[in-house]
């Protein structure tokens, strides 16, 4: 895991194209009320209309479409087991029966539907993000959040984490490169016991650090809060942007409507 | 002008840090600060900004005792490079990081985007602004670590080992910057160092710390001739003065001075060998040149 | 309807074993099981769950904004706290048996580092950052996944290790039951907030119990995996720094001085 | 004996940080890596432990691919030093963590004892066994850290800058640890370092790396005589051959050779006063001793 997460998505954001182009309120706004008509949506079209949209839009500007699939493959995962529940737990008209150890299991019609109404939902709530997080890097992204009145505090606090992943990170990687050297996961037990020394050491230089660079945000006028404001300005071609994106949003929720 | 008197520390009440320091940083001074690792360099650093509060002893920023002024009225004077960027760096972009100081210090949306473009482009980091900090290598973090102090356009800059694990073409280029500051814009600065090949180079003055107590200072030249207060201060004579000062003791060579860049061994060398080579001294002599150390760093 | 539910978790319990024990082979190596994904709740449930998680988000603010007055210092020190819980909770741990790879919650352990509010918002933090930008969990599960992990993990946890360090249990005891219930606890809130959601005309507990008993094989072991960790985590930091620690909970590390052999100061 | 073949290797499945290396470390040899920051040290010398796997090429330990080894065979044979040693410290005492990796190893506690000292004897740190870690200076941590991996007893080491950021007793003190474990037990060592002046008195060979590649090797003095090559990759020549360079372009003055030691400037210089001065000659020439550079680093 820690090898491969340095590709937080929003390493693809600082690239510049048609959709990383687009002003960051924007497409938090645009984000959030399509999560809600991906989540209203009574059929599985919305959805995946949503999820085609995302994705046709995130392969144009060039992202490996192995790391979409890598980023989709986990909630499909936990969508996989709740369809299964949903199946065999949802609804009254059989499907189809299993004998199973001198049971019958049932599978009903209304909880497969369900089962993929709720997966379709999944596919297209998660291609929204990754839409909004690879074409958006972390930093707008909070400082939209910020305008919309998202407690300033939050938002600093997400800043700062955001920042000190990366640092702590590559001392993780580098203390447990130092006890692999030296067979500290040679077995499981003494897995556990590096993993333990690991975090702790973690823990310990997390505070060290934090003294440290306390003293280096004093040193530059720091009294106690980040200033925060959102400075970008919203031009003609953001409006524009704004103006297609409301389409795409009102035909998104068309397709739900009409189907139905 | 900062200036200590008497001052003590200990951080933990007993074990003393920094033993009676009197220090003086003149105005556009270029002073380094040498000595062992655990001699007291950057605790010395931070009690010039009043990051740490001396256990005795005061310390004066422009006659004023440091204690009587308001943090900000310290740090918009004094800036500070610590020795791990990462540290230093705690915006999400080279942009907001650098703004981060001059933000504080209140100045106007537009006057900030200006002063920071200023001294990246100075620091030779015009590409980055948009860049998130942790893509960038380990020499663009330590320039954009020196841009955000030089945005806030402080008087005084602390440096504490500003040249550490970066390349010798990252050491020459950095060091490059602070001495076009210092004498352009008079910029003082002090700096902790370990490198015995630089200092002589750079630096006006010298002073040598060891066990928390300055043992001695003055130019480069008269510093690195007491051999033997360098090696008590766990350092080492540069190169070029090693070399000379072998020629001296086991050779018998008569030299003028020791030589502490490449340009003064040069012209020693060349004296020598003008008082010796009798037939061939005129050809020679007009090609001595004196001057700086080119490309030396 | 207690009992109906247990009837028909009776009747279809070799269905959830088998389910179970399928699932397990099927996992890819790391499992985020925990997170619940974008999309899987509808829209109310998303909601009723916004609202405690919104509640204690703002009581912790309030908490962190009245400690930035006290001590200048403290958000840099959360910002980095932040960090190490949200890396702690993607450390791969490893699971025994299987020889797949585990995931802590972390956030037992942040409560016993920082309190349990702060530890709250630490958590909708990291909970935030890896929705974006990993693409576990979600927004719309945002709040759910804050109730579950952030808020159920801080404060069972750390309540778990104020008992136990009543009881004179040792720090490793106390923090590895801090660990263990918080895990746990949190697993079962997941269940139960998925099983809510889902369980449309059939029964909630029986629902709840398929969904238990389905993440039973890899969560009841990762809740010791987890106990063991924090445990050793907290001792560690109590041998070096102990300090640290008593910042937080002043009277928690007093009673058993002697508990840890050999601290380093 | 370590090798690589065609080895390339990217972080991120595009930009590469290594391209197509060979590089061979034979039995009992001292080699020097050096190159600008990011240029792929620290990467390659993963590579030669497992630490990282190959995107393409292989590496071998003793003929045999790496790959097919354990990693606890792999890491009995080939020790790593960090860059930073307070990545590398993790025990609480010293002795607890020099003892880590051989407690691993699976030795009895008398044995782990009895190694546990003698390393730390051997790398000067005998009165330090039961000092907490967070109380030690940096040199003495940068020896504790090369103490724990000796106790190991790998035929191989590989150091990551072991004398950055200390002070230069603490790097001769270091360097000449590492020269005599070398030259006694003859543990083959490959050490990446910024540190030019060091390179050429401590190495068998060096290699230099640029963007990813070795662009040139061999014996320090074959190295280092190219100077167009070491500027390309942003390195710079030691200081003496600098200072050589100049007085042969700038003053036509005639060395036969490139020095990079003392030693070996003290030689150049001494044949070309003797040449010149016809009268003095004879009483310069008997001093002229030819010897290893003595107190040098
Ligand atoms: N936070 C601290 N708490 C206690 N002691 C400290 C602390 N920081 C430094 N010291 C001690 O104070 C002394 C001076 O440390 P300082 O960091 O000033 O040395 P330095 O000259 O900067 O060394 P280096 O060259 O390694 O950076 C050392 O003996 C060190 O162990
Ligand atoms: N974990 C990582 N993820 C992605 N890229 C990395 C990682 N580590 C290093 N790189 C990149 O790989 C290249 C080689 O890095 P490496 O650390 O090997 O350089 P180096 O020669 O050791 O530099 P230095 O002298 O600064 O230590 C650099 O361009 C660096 O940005
Ligand atoms: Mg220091
Ligand atoms: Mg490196």
């Amino acid at each position: 895991m820690f090898d491969s997460s340095h590709i937080f998505s929003d390493s693809f954001a600082h690239k510049e194209n048609l959709v990383t182009g687009i002003e960051a309120r924007t497409k938090v706004a645009f984000t959030v009320i399509a999560l809600v008509i991906n989540l209203l949506s009574p059929t599985v079209y919305t959805p995946l209309a949503i999820a085609l949209f995302c994705l046709a839009a995130l392969i144009a500007i060039g992202i490996p479409s192995r790391l979409l699939v890598l980023r989709l493959a986990m909630p499909l995962v936990m969508a996989g087991v709740v369809v299964i529940t949903q199946i065999f737990f949802y609804g009254t008209t059989a499907l189809f029966i299993i004998p199973f150890w001198g049971f019958n299991l049932v599978g009903y019609e209304e909880g497969l539907a369900r089962g993929l109404l709720i997966m379709s939902r999944v596919i297209g709530g998660v291609s929204l993000i990754i839409f909004l997080s690879m074409s958006t890097p972390a930093n707008k992204l909070l400082l939209a959040a910020a305008w919309f009145r998202v407690p300033k505090i939050f938002i600093e606090l997400t800043l700062l984490v955001y920042r000190y992943i990366f640092v702590l990170l590559e001392e993780i990687i580098t203390i447990r490169d130092a006890q692999r050297v030296r067979l500290g996961y040679y077995n499981w037990r003494r897995s556990m016991r590096s993993l333990s020394i690991l975090g702790g050491s973690l823990i310990l230089r997390a505070y060290d650090r934090a003294e440290r660079v306390f003293e280096a945000m004093i040193a530059r006028g720091y009294t106690g809060t980040m200033t925060i404001a959102y400075t970008e300005h919203f031009g003609r071609r953001d409006f524009v942007a704004a103006v297609c994106l409301s389409a795409i949003l009102a035909i998104l929720y068309l397709i739900g409507q009409v189907q139905a | 002008m900062i200036k200590t008197e008497a001052l003590s520390f200990s951080y933990d009440g007993c074990t003393p840090a920094l033993r009676e320091i009197n220090l003086e940083l003149r105005d556009g001074e270029f002073l380094a600060l040498l000595g062992a690792n655990g001699c007291g360099k950057t605790t010395l650093l931070k009690h010039l900004n009043g990051l740490l509060k001396p256990s005795s002893g005061r310390v004066f920023l422009n006659g004023k005792e440091l204690r009587s002024y308001k943090d900000e009225e310290i740090f918009k004077q004094v800036g500070m490079v610590f020795q791990d960027p990462n540290d230093q760096l705690f915006g999400a972009t080279v942009r907001q990081d650098v703004a981060f100081g001059v933000v504080n210090m209140g100045l106007k949306p537009d006057e900030v985007a200006r002063t920071t473009d200023e001294v990246l482009q100075l620091v030779g980091g015009a590409g980055l602004p948009d860049k998130a900090i942790h893509t960038l290598s380990f020499g663009q973090k330590r320039r954009v670590a020196i841009a955000g102090v030089l945005a806030m356009a402080p008087k005084t800059i602390l440096l504490d080992e500003p040249t550490s694990s970066l390349d010798p073409r990252g050491v020459s280029s950095i060091m490059r910057l602070l001495r076009k500051l210092n004498k352009e814009s008079g910029t003082a600065m002090i700096m902790a160092t370990h490198d015995v090949e630089l200092v002589p180079l750079f630096s006006d003055r010298v002073v040598i710390m060891s066990n928390g107590r300055i043992i001695t200072e003055g130019p480069p030249g008269k510093v690195f001739a007491d051999i033997d207060m360098i090696r008590k201060a766990e350092l080492r004579l540069p190169r070029l003065a090693h070399l000379v000062e072998v020629l001296q003791k086991e050779d018998g060579l008569p030299f003028m001075s020791t030589p502490l860049t490449i340009g003064q061994a040069r012209r020693e060398l060349l004296s020598l060998l003008e008082s010796r080579s009798y037939q061939k001294a005129e050809g020679i002599s007009s090609h001595v040149r004196i001057g700086e150390p080119a490309d030396d760093t | 309807m207690l009992n109906k539910g247990a009837h028909w978790f009776r009747t279809h319990i070799a269905l959830a074993l088998a389910l179970a024990l399928g699932l397990l082979f099927l996992y890819p190596a790391p499992v985020y099981a925990m997170h619940i994904a974008e999309g899987i709740l509808p829209a109310n449930w998303a909601a009723v769950w916004y609202v405690p998680a919104i509640l204690f988000v703002v009581i912790g603010i309030l908490i962190i904004r009245r400690k930035t007055r006290e001590v200048r210092g403290i958000m840099p020190l959360l910002g980095i706290a932040g960090a190490a819980i949200f890396l702690v909770s993607v450390f791969p741990v490893p699971v025994p048996v299987t020889g797949s790879c585990s995931h802590p919650v972390g956030t037992p352990l942040g409560a016993i580092l920082v309190g349990p509010f702060i530890s709250t918002v630490l958590g909708a933090v990291a909970l935030l950052i890896q929705a974006l930008f990993l693409a576990h969990g979600g927004i719309s599960t945002w709040g759910a996944n804050i109730v579950s992990m952030a808020l159920v993990g801080s404060f069972v946890g750390f309540g778990a290790f104020v008992v136990f360090r009543k009881l004179n249990a040792t720090i490793f005891v106390a923090a590895f039951a801090a660990g263990l219930f918080g895990d746990w606890a949190t697993y079962a809130t997941t269940s139960f907030e998925l099983a809510s959601a889902l369980h449309g005309a059939g029964s909630l507990w029986g629902m709840f119990g398929a969904i238990t008993v389905a993440f039973a094989p890899t969560q009841l072991p990762l809740g010791i995996l987890e106990g063991l960790f924090t445990g050793g985590v907290v001792t560690l930091v109590y041998q070096r720094r102990p300090e640290l620690l008593s910042r937080i909970i002043p009277n928690v590390f007093k009673p058993v001085p002697s508990a840890i052999e050999g601290g380093s100061k």
